[in-house]
């Protein structure tokens, strides 16, 4: 499945500026314990970009609306990776 | 309410938003870029200019349910927010806020408010160009 | 640093002598005469206009303490007060409290200080006329 | 000794809107404990004026400064009496 990934704030710096395009291999539709979650691709990305992982300080979102760790991901979703903010 | 701006600051138009004949207490807050960076405990760095990212959608969200929070938590009359996006330079403004009441001392209270929140949770980001030529992202100032 | 103002309270010029560059944060208070007085616990009557009576020459030398108090109790970089005295209409602004500081807490705190003090202490007095043609003399809301 | 007397605030509507002239008896200057002090001059006004003494409350102005209840008075002295601010 094709998924869009988008880093911002200091994400930016630690992975990758322009949003990614990845091709992960569909779950198994048989086997709940295949499920994809957005950790998954989460730990994934940090494990390519040598990042240590962050669960609790990131927040995650899923086609521009909060999402939880453990949310499933399927194709053409867009996955945002927030660090905390830093405006004003 | 809350709002973000890709041009500067129009305070006039905001206060105007925010005054009432029933209030007696007017507070307001302005951040400014300033000629250094704010890293506590670290060598402070000379700035030129910034820039603000922000998920506009999700700022916009956040930023209206703070000042919705503000107005039931405190016992004031109006409130507003607007946060720059984009490119700043030093002494341009980056945020306002401003809050009306009837009594100060909620004035004052739901203004920090309102401006802590924002900064904590309002989906904005700082970057800083500095005079060597460096940038950084800023981690949160709390 | 502290005024008191027979004329409309001039916020520009004000804001002027409390900004500089390497402050990162403003806060400001502006009090405005209200619709109805500020009585507690007694029936809010309608307000038509207020006179504030002061003794201009102790008002001064209590304010500038005032202002000088706060530039020692709290990390600010500037502050400026002024007060407006003589007769007021409903919506007129009664008094203007500015601080700028590299930092919000100590702006937002030492604003909220120099406002308390100057209502607390300052040998200014309000006198306010009421719709049904009465007037009273106001006992300090602090 | 003459002395002026001014009332600030709602001790104007208490006292007098304008200001008083008063003519006090001259102290004998052989006899210390005749000495006239602010207080002196409050208490008999409050007692012409039937007002209740509020000597905690007001602070008491001798030629445009702060004063004590205790200071003395002279001849041509302005004594001005301040109720609580309420600017603001």
């Amino acid at each position: 499945m094709k998924l869009s990934i988008e880093f911002y704030g200091r994400l930016k710096a630690q992975f990758s500026t322009k949003p990614l395009e990845l091709n992960v291999a569909e779950p198994d539709k048989t086997d709940r314990n295949t499920i994809i979650t957005i950790e998954n691709i989460y730990l994934d990305l940090c494990q390519s970009y040598g990042c240590k992982s962050e669960i609790k300080i990131i927040k995650p979102i899923l086609n521009d609306t909060f999402a939880e760790w453990n949310d499933p991901v399927k194709t053409n979703d867009v996955i945002g990776f927030f660090p905390p903010a830093s405006g004003g | 309410m809350f709002s973000l701006s890709e041009k500067d600051i129009d305070v006039i138009q905001l206060k105007q938003q925010v005054i009432n004949p029933q209030s007696g207490g007017f507070v307001c807050f302005e951040g400014w870029v300033r000629n250094h960076n704010s890293a506590e405990g670290k060598t402070s760095q000379p700035v030129l200019e910034l820039h603000y990212e922000a998920h506009p959608k999700l700022a916009e969200k956040v930023g209206k349910t703070i000042i919705t929070d503000a107005l039931q938590k405190f016992d004031i009359n109006a409130a507003c927010c607007c946060h720059r996006i984009g490119q700043l330079k030093v002494g341009d403004m980056a945020i306002w806020v401003g809050v009306s009441a009837d009594h100060r001392q909620a004035a004052f209270q739901a203004c920090e408010y309102i401006l802590n929140q924002t900064k904590a949770n309002v989906p904005i980001w700082k970057n800083e160009f500095y005079e060597n030529g460096e940038s950084g992202w800023v981690e949160a100032n709390l």
